[in-house]
């Protein structure tokens, strides 16, 4: 399954609900203010432990977020890796 | 004509993902003309308005944080920055925007506008205000 | 004692639209003046006289059109907002070539000094949003 | 201070943030989801521990929360009583 | 034409607030006709859609509750709400409506249609479905 | 590989509009198909034609349209939603007594069914919302 998490983990419940469905193969987009999570040193990175995630780069270069910013692991996609995945994940859940 | 206010503006949301951040600092501007008081206080999400390094160019969207830096030419001078909203991000000021004002009392003298406060000392600048503008 | 209200959402959607209007009513009825009532952001949607809700629900924006007649209300749409958004009247119709209007009776365009007006010359600003 | 609160506790931070600068004094105005806040037995009503709270008698109708089922020691009020409120606090915020 | 798809419908909001809830059921009533195999879940804030005793008079709202009673004749049987979400907001079955449908192979027998699922089971349960509608 | 898309939010308050727009073209670089694109709940506000955005902000509505030309997209309206949002067009201003259109080129109204047979003819449906 594919979890796409466009909302601030610090503003609202929807990543501590979209990870606390997590099974075996599934992995997590970060999009628009989702993209927050995966910063390094912030208190919601811990969220995102051995998840799959990845970030749009859109998202985070508009944020004014580095790569090296990021946690580790995170893989930086763009809107054509964001279709990508759509593709090969059967399932998709847009966590609003 | 009612006396001078002090006006607050209070920045809680990230920028681009919502409209709020970029209509708020139009509101300031604006009001910037009517010769109140003004401050602006960035907490929880709101710290992000002001980071560095910000490129919209993928997104296709207006990249309105170089207009942070002009608050200063239009007297908005008291920036209240939250220490704790940063710290639970893992911002520092570092991270943010360096904004500045000049003060011609004092020859132009370039002066710092941020203040870095904490939650307790954001609540008592909270209690000296007047109007809240919340967005 | 004097109000300015403002709306930062359009109507249906949430809940802030509904509240302002029950508040403002409720501060009418007990004789408080309210100076303005400013839209913005998705508020400006609340000015559109083209809704058709259905027959069973409420109609937000009458409901504001008939309060503002009965009360000489003044109901400021922002305008840099309703252009993001395409609420239009003759004078915005007329500057942007626009070939049609939707502005609803009792409804003005005007400018964000509005709002900080309304927060200078009233004793409260009260905002409904998201 | 009036401070109002309109989003459900579990879905937003408001509460929480709303609630962290509390000074004396302070009142906490409850309105549409953020009634749920009050409602006993929640995880979310201890947030409110020493707080003078007030909810909007017609949101809490709307969605079914008997006055019985409020956390003790809290005023239901009508929109009369919400103007009233605003007129008797000289500064009022939303947390949006 | 496709075969029949697992339509699993997502609701993580609150009624009256927004009005995700209301048009959510709108999209599940009118899908019905189109014969998939529908489920709903009832998740988060999404728990409290379900309470009896909703009076929306004094927003002059329309009362949408009672149309979720109507969903077993639209053949939507399999409305699952998840426990944990129940007890963190202090609410049990006892506070939402009963639903149920009636099954014409059993000589229109009532049923339950509420199935009372942990985290976890509403987990596995999503992992069995084909398209998510959420809101 | 077959999409469809539902769009919960308007042009500018939220960015789902946006993140939507750009899926959809790079799907439609990637040689996929796109079913349908479907604007639901204040996602309807996308397609009025009276918006005039700030010149150097990208035009949500524009965009749209012109994608649709491009690529003959099936951009459609819930007729519900639109009704209670004052999004309208000919046939919707005859029924409901309106004097006036908004809808932009390429948008066209209609029912939730057009939303349930996307998800059914498509291989993957993709909701952008708030």
């Amino acid at each position: 399954m594919l979890h796409i998490v466009n909302k601030s983990p610090y503003d609202r419940n929807s990543l501590d609900t979209a990870v606390s469905y997590k099974v075996d193969g599934d992995i997590f987009l970060l999009i628009e203010d989702g993209v927050y999570a995966a910063m390094k040193g912030g208190a919601a990175a811990s969220k995102l432990d051995g998840c799959s995630v990845s970030v749009l780069g859109a998202d985070i270069a508009a944020r004014g977020i580095a790569e090296d910013k990021l946690i580790d692991g995170v893989s930086v996609i763009d809107y054509a890796g964001f279709v990508d995945l759509v593709e090969a994940n059967e399932k998709v859940q847009s966590w609003l | 004509m009612s006396e001078i206010k002090k006006f607050m503006y209070v920045n809680r949301r990230a920028p681009y993902g919502t409209i709020y951040a970029w209509e708020s600092l139009e509101v300031v501007l604006i009001g910037a003309a009517f010769e109140q008081d003004v401050s602006m206080a960035f907490i929880d999400d709101g710290v992000y308005q002001l980071t560095k390094g910000q490129d919209t160019t993928g997104l296709e969207m207006k990249n309105f944080s170089p207009t942070y830096s002009a608050l200063g030419d239009y007297e908005v001078t008291k920036i209240y920055i939250e220490k704790e909203s940063l710290e639970e991000r893992g911002l520092t000021l570092e991270d943010l925007q360096h904004l500045t004002w000049e003060d011609e009392d004092e020859d132009w003298a370039e002066k710092d506008s941020i203040k870095l406060v904490s939650r307790a000392e954001m609540a008592q600048v909270f209690a000296d205000q007047d109007v809240f503008f919340n967005f | 004692m004097k109000f300015t209200i403002q709306v930062n959402e359009g109507p249906y959607q949430h809940q802030a639209t509904d509240s302002a209007y029950l508040f403002t009513k409720a501060a009418l009825e007990k004789g408080h003046e309210i100076f303005r009532v400013f839209f913005y952001h998705d508020g400006v949607n609340n000015g559109t006289r083209l809704t058709t809700p259905p027959q069973d629900d409420r109609n937000i924006v009458k409901r504001w059109s008939e309060l503002s007649a009965e009360h000489d209300l003044d109901l400021v749409i922002c305008v840099a907002a309703a252009q993001r958004r395409g609420i239009v009247d003759d004078g915005e119709a007329e500057r942007n070539g626009k070939d049609a209007t939707n502005i609803a009776p009792g409804f003005r365009i005007s400018g964000l000094g509005q709002l900080v007006e309304g927060a200078i010359q009233s004793d409260r600003l009260v905002v409904f949003g998201d």
